[in-house]
């Protein structure tokens, strides 16, 4: 039980809990919250796993972006949160024990293999160099990044045109 | 830098059954939309858990990469996603997932 | 002598020799040192506002051919003391029926990107919190949360205006994120590093002559972020009486009020970081890396300088102005500034050629803006009222 | 820059097509345009071609074939097993022909735009299509000589074949008074049937030595090793490959260009416009044929003396039969034709004693005079039917007959009337006769030299002495006819005075019309010595080809006792002419040689009645088959369709009541019910709750999972 390991635990707590809030939270603005929260932790994560480039973007696009963008949708349908408003729907029974089954293989199949512990080797310390490579070079992941952006302009466009006032 | 893999992955399991049971059971759009981002989320998790420990060796990207995309498609999915909703109250007046359904017969 | 030169990074490495010397163990040391380092920038941090709520009013004061606050004692000197006495004293509301929580939990958020972004601020080449190699990107992902801290702020107050200048602020502040990254961009470009040290490392001519466009683009959207008159359309007291701030009263504002002034106060010292140099001087740095954090500190003064200027100067705009000013003008530009430093950085490899050509196709980038606005501009005033009114809603 | 340019070899066809596609496309509403398209296209072949041309002259080393030239292989068909290796070559006989299709095209394009009235008013409706037509044409032969294999060959071929039948049914809208008299449409549809005989036993041949060699390029199948097998394997006794195949692809060539027994199409092709018969039935698309035999002489020359008899025979008889029929014919371009069938048997007649050098310098020389000939025939029907036209301007009413700007009896004295068509015509003729020092003069007399010497030594003959000795003298016949024609047509149709006021008022053409004339009358006046026999161009570039297979021709030094013999007899043609026509011009339009040749004359006049043999021999009994099949087809066939038919529909409603009503429609009236039942029953499931669909997926993903986990149980509990 190491410093790294507590760090962990404390992140895994606030990722869970933020996620739990999300989905049990009837106030939507405090659901967006407790997204935030997981989202944070999840960033932590991953400066855990030592790729600080995706921490830093999980915070920009996670929490800068996203998040408040469904916030911004929350205040823009600010009438549904009256707390009348009945919050699951008639199968959620069901879909708690199907997620709950799903945990459940899940967890034991990853209990039954034994991954290992340790990470095989350092990270190299030119990392953001060979990321940036990799993300730009033809015989790498050219395409995959050419059609991400593609996707987005797409998004941005589609998005400004469903939403326009008519 | 002695976290085991397995942990991420238990994580990034709960993370996703919880998401999941989000983006099943809540009738509010706009939660379904933070379930599934929850979901994203732990696959993020997982794509860097088993890049950092299993992937670095080979001095290769790929979970990096793919982590990169998969939050690029998060952001796009957001923006239309709320776009959508965005849409359906303004013409409904509601968010509420059970009240579209004009394609039932 | 040489003790002396360098004395922060030797009383550093002083001090962990002591607690070595006490049998600390290792990892001890460095969360010790960790959190004594933290405390320090937070003082710092801290000292600005007493520092910049009177350097403010005089200079405005002065501006404004006014004495300025000239009772407490020197000169008015001490009069953020007297502030932080008077809000310390305040009753503390919470309005009522509104999320009591969340109006807590604003002020709290707000101060964290606020003090967070100073652990990457270089005050010298090892005087500075944590040097990481994504320290750009870093400042950037914590400022994205002063947003949500106004959102917070403007939701949990239950006051429309409040709500508006929620609004308001994730339009502004979204905005005016985008040419901010981008000029960001363009600056790591040139210094091939994310890192701030590396990049003030890089400067061998400060960048903001290498790129004046980045560099005012990255001003503008500084003042816009760290909601500073004349964008300060969060708080404009003239339209929304304080905005998210409207409720709250007492220590919760003055966390807001603390928080604001840190937030100039770092983005100062990000600017200098980034265009004028950081804690470098003309090779001063080098004879004397004691002085390094006096550089920084001046130059950060000079940027607050200004932009208390800019207040001076300028009127405040409207808001669907200030909102097509970063998407129409700013954004384009900055997307053009970042192809040339593209061009220029794939032209050559010399830092002076590249600073040459790069001032060289600011130069002309900023000419033809100039003349492009000047015609579009003409357009719109020989346009009749009705249609130049539609051509500023689109 | 050799290789550069000989790379580019396949732009030559490249850019008339383009031409053509455009014009077709686009441009044909604007004749201008149209018209500067066309002539760009060709003068861009031509620029490139003589470039071509210039390369191999400065160094034929490797070029000459068979065994030479540079190949660009363009693309491959593969045909099963082998492959179809298709492309183009540039070699010096490829060159030579390159010196003269370009620039003659180009000659006659730009005579073109002054023919067809361009900016008067009587402009051709069809203008801008007459222009695509002839690039379309122009691809068609540029692309043969550059090819180099027989099936790009057959291609182009065919593509001019096309363009011919277009050609001469230009006019398809016209039609004649008299019946008997042939029609633009029936001439091209004689024409195309003719040539298609030929091409159908062309094909044969080809295909046969496909089958033979494995191969289609021309380098692999003229190399020695596949001649020799060729030549030593027997189709049947007495006849090995390579004579068969080499006769079979001679009876294309005879095809295409109208020799004997074919040769009936070319004369009734002159119903095209007279551009079409100067460059299609006279300058290029009839030497096809001497093209393809001098092409594949390594096949002749293996085919051994039998293939190159028949060529020689075949060649000389033409020249001479149709050298006598054109003695008797009064429609200007109808004479052209039959002296260009002549000129053609000549060189087939070259070929065929192995003078190869000198048929294909004939055919150059010939392309150019005779193009220019006709262009001059052109040029002067032309101006007789603006004559006729000002004439029935002029006095009103009268003369509304049937009148033929063709028929040289309408004519005469217009040498004062348009002297440069009159002039360069009379170049032309001199040429064509081979009167020293012009063209004509010299290709001529190389293959009369060439057949005298072969029969004076006998030695490293193709053929049998006697048989040189039997093409010599029909040659030498032919060549004093021709003569004797050729004057009758100058005299009757320049000298002595205008018989009709057509002919007084005809005026001199336009610029365009009259510069090619003169440009053309400068080369058949001077190219010739590029040939003269002591150094002989064509000779020096293309003479080894036939130095194969064991067969070296001594190039034929000068001799003066042929050549002088050569030139008395076409003085002799000469003065027969004139004595009977240009003595006393005739005055009344009537042919002196009329009453004195009696029924030979008519028979002359009617073209030894071939058109009428045809009809009998071929033509009737085909219809009166055709007939007869039709009859057989009525009452046999129709009777028992109409049994079988009748059977079906009696079947077919028996069927239906008996199966079709009861079985099949209540079968798929039930699965229509059971249908909408499902379907009524389905409805259940879809909520149009997404989440519901969510959710099944969801579980079944999970049940999967868990089968698919069950299943590798063993295997994913080992992993690491």
């Amino acid at each position: 039980m190491n410093f790294s390991q507590v760090v962990f635990i404390i992140l895994s707590a606030m990722a869970l809990i933020g996620a739990v809030g999300v989905v049990t939270n009837r106030n939507l603005f405090r659901a967006a919250l407790f997204l935030i929260l997981s989202f944070v932790g999840v960033a932590g994560f991953y400066i855990l796993l030592e790729a600080e480039f995706l921490a830093m973007v999980q915070l920009l696009v996670y929490v800068g972006a996203i998040s408040i963008l469904i916030i911004f949708a929350i205040m823009l349908s600010r009438r549904i949160m009256s707390s009348e408003f009945r919050a699951s729907n008639e199968q959620w029974l069901i879909a708690l024990v199907a997620a709950a089954i799903l945990l459940g293989v899940l967890l034991a199949i990853l209990l039954q293999v034994n991954w290992p512990t340790d990470p095989v080797a350092d990270i190299p310390d030119n990392l953001m160099v060979e990321l940036g490579k990799a993300l730009v070079a033809p015989d790498q992941f050219l395409l995959v990044f050419e059609v991400a952006s593609v996707l987005l302009l797409v998004a941005l466009v589609g998005a400004v045109i469903i939403a326009r006032e008519r | 830098m002695q976290v085991p893999l397995s942990w991420y992955l238990v994580v990034a399991a709960a993370l996703f059954c919880i998401g999941l049971y989000g983006a099943l059971s809540r009738r509010n759009a706009i939660v379904i939309l933070m379930g599934v981002e929850l979901m994203l989320n732990s696959v993020n998790i997982n794509l860097l858990a088993f890049w950092r420990h299993l992937e670095v060796a080979g001095g290769t990207m790929t979970g990096q990469v793919f982590a990169i995309i998969v939050i690029t498609v998060a952001a796009a999915e957001a923006a239309v996603g709320l776009a959508l909703i965005i849409a359906v109250y303004r013409n409904r007046k509601t968010v509420d997932v059970e009240d579209v359904d004009l394609m039932k017969l | 002598m040489d003790f002396i030169l360098n004395l922060w990074v030797e009383l550093g490495a002083w001090a962990q020799g002591l607690l070595n010397s006490w049998g600390v163990p290792e990892w001890g040391v460095n969360l010790i040192s960790d959190i004594v380092g933290a405390l320090i920038l937070l003082i710092i941090a801290v000292m600005a506002v007493i520092i910049f709520t009177p350097m403010e009013r005089k200079v405005i004061a002065r501006m404004q051919d006014r004495p300025g606050p000239n009772r407490v004692w020197p000169y008015g000197l001490l009069q953020a003391l007297a502030d932080a006495i008077k809000m310390l004293t305040k009753e503390d509301i919470v309005p009522r029926n509104s999320d009591r929580a969340l109006h807590m939990l604003a002020p709290l958020i707000v101060a964290i990107p606020a003090f967070l972004v100073f652990a990457v601020l270089p005050w010298g080449p090892q005087v500075i919190g944590k040097d990481l190699n994504v320290g750009v990107l870093f400042i950037v992902a914590v400022g994205s949360i002063h947003v949500l801290a106004v959102v917070i702020a403007g939701w949990g107050s239950n006051n429309k205006f409040g709500l508006l200048s929620t609004f308001r602020a994730v339009n502004q502040l979204l905005a005016y994120e985008i040419p901010m990254v981008l000029c960001i961009l363009t600056v790591v470009l040139f210094a091939k590093t994310m890192s701030t040290v590396g990049i003030v490392e890089a400067q061998t001519v400060p960048y903001f002559v290498v790129t004046p466009v980045a560099g005012m683009i990255f001003l503008i959207c500084a003042l816009a972020e760290a909601n500073r008159s004349p964008v300060d359309l969060l708080e404009a007291d003239s339209e929304m009486v304080a905005g998210y701030m409207v409720e709250y009263s007492g220590m919760k504002f003055a966390m807001f009020f603390i928080a604001e002034y840190v937030n100039i106060f770092a983005v100062a010292i990000l600017t200098s970081t980034l265009f004028l140099g950081g804690y470098k001087f003309f090779g001063l740095e080098a004879v004397a890396p004691i002085l390094t954090p006096v550089i920084v500190f001046v130059k950060a003064v000079f940027v607050v300088f200004c932009m208390l200027w800019f207040r001076a100067t300028f009127p405040r705009m409207r808001f669907d102005h200030l909102v097509g000013f970063a998407w129409k003008f700013l954004v384009p530009l900055a997307l053009v500034n970042l192809l040339l430093g593209a061009l220029v950085v794939k032209l050559t490899d010399n830092v002076w050629g590249q600073a040459g050509f790069m001032l060289l196709s600011n130069i002309i980038l900023i000419a033809i803006t100039g003349i492009l606005v000047n015609r579009i501009a003409r357009q719109l005033r020989e346009a009749p009222a009705i249609k130049r009114i539609a051509a500023v809603e689109r | 820059m050799r290789e550069f340019f000989f790379n580019l070899v396949w732009l030559l066809p490249l850019f008339p097509l383009l031409a053509f596609g455009i014009i077709v496309l686009w441009t044909n509403r604007n004749r201008l345009l149209s018209t500067w398209i066309a002539w760009i296209g060709i003068g861009l072949a031509w620029i490139l071609g003589w470039i071509i041309l210039a390369l191999t002259r400065i160094d034929i080393h490797g070029l000459v074939p068979p065994a030479g030239g540079y190949q660009v292989w363009m693309y491959d068909i593969p045909t099963g097993s082998t492959v179809l290796k298709l492309g183009f070559q540039v070699d010096t006989l490829t060159s030579i022909m390159l010196l003269m299709v370009p620039f003659v095209c180009l000659m006659i394009f730009i005579y073109s735009k002054g023919y067809m009235n361009f900016g008067t008013d009587q402009v051709d409706p069809r203008y801008s299509r007459f222009f695509a037509y002839i690039s379309l044409f122009a691809c068609g032969m540029l692309g043969l000589v550059v090819a180099n294999n027989f099936v790009s060959l057959l291609i182009f071929w065919e593509i001019m074949g096309l363009c011919s039948y277009l050609l001469i049914g230009f006019w398809f809208d016209k039609s004649y008074a008299d019946p008997k008299r042939i029609t633009p449409k029936e001439a091209g549809l004689k024409a195309f049937l003719t040539t298609r005989i030929g091409d159908v036993i062309m094909l044969a041949g080809m295909l046969l030595l496909y089958s033979q060699t494995g191969t289609m390029s021309f380098q692999e199948i003229f190399s020695e090793e596949s001649l020799r097998q060729l030549a030593t394997t027997y189709a049947f006794p007495g006849m090995s490959w390579a004579t068969l195949c080499a006769l079979l692809i001679f009876g294309g060539a005879v095809g295409k260009s109208a020799q004997f027994p074919l040769h009936v199409w070319l004369p009734d092709a002159m119903e095209g416009p007279t551009p079409v018969s100067a460059l299609i039935h006279a300058a290029t698309m009839v030497s096809a044929g001497v093209y393809l035999t001098a092409r594949s002489f390594p096949l002749f020359l293996a085919g051994g003396s039998e293939a190159l008899s028949v060529v020689a025979l075949i060649g000389a008889f033409t020249a001479i039969f149709s050298s006598t029929i054109a003695i008797a014919q009064n429609d200007i371009k109808r004479v052209l034709a039959y002296s260009t069938v002549s000129q053609l048997g000549y060189m087939f007649a070259a070929l065929g004693i192995g003078a190869y050098a000198a048929g294909v310098f004939h055919l150059i020389m010939h392309a150019f005079f005779k193009a220019l000939l006709f262009m001059g025939s052109g040029s002067v029907i032309h101006g007789v039917e603006h004559g006729h036209h000002h004439a029935q301007h002029g006095a009103h009413g009268h003369g509304e007959e049937e009148f033929d700007p063709n028929d040289m009896m309408n004519m005469g004295g217009l040498l004062k009337r348009m002297p440069r068509t009159g002039w360069t015509f009379i170049v032309g003729a001199l040429a064509l006769t081979g009167i020293f020092p012009f063209a004509g003069f010299w290709s001529k007399d190389e293959i009369l030299a060439e057949a005298w010497n072969q029969f004076i030594e006998g030695s490293g003959a193709a053929i049998a002495p006697s048989l040189d000795f039997v093409v010599w003298l029909l040659l030498a016949i032919a060549a004093a006819l021709t003569a004797f024609y050729t004057g009758r047509q100058v005299f009757l149709t320049f000298a002595g005075k205008p018989r009709t006021e057509a002919a007084e008022h005809a005026p001199e053409s336009t610029g365009s019309m009259t510069w090619p004339l003169i440009i053309l009358a400068v080369f058949a006046a001077f190219l010739g010595l590029s040939g003269t026999p002591w150094a002989n161009q064509f000779f020096i570039m293309i003479g080894e080809e036939a130095e194969f297979l064991d067969y070296h021709p001594h190039h034929a030094e000068f001799n003066l006792l042929v050549a002088g013999i050569s030139l008395a007899i076409a003085g002799v043609g000469w003065l027969g002419a004139w004595l009977i026509y240009g003595r006393k011009p005739l005055t009344e339009p009537v042919d002196p040689l009329e009453k004195p040749l009696g029924p030979v004359y008519t028979l002359l006049k009617n073209k030894y009645y071939f058109d009428e043999l045809y009809q009998l021999i071929i033509i009737r009994p085909t219809l009166w088959l055709g007939k007869a099949c039709a009859k057989f087809d009525r009452v046999v066939i129709d009777a028992i369709v109409n049994a079988v038919g009748a059977f079906g529909r009696w079947l077919a409603s028996w069927l239906k009541q008996a199966i079709d009503n009861p079985i099949v429609d209540g079968a798929v009236n039930g699965v229509g019910k059971v249908t909408a039942w499902c379907g009524e029953f389905m409805r259940a499931t879809q909520t149009g709750q997404v989440q519901n669909y969510l959710l099944v997926a969801g579980v079944t993903v999970l049940l999967l999972l868990g089968l698919f986990l069950w299943q590798t149980r063993d295997l994913w509990s080992t992993l690491f």
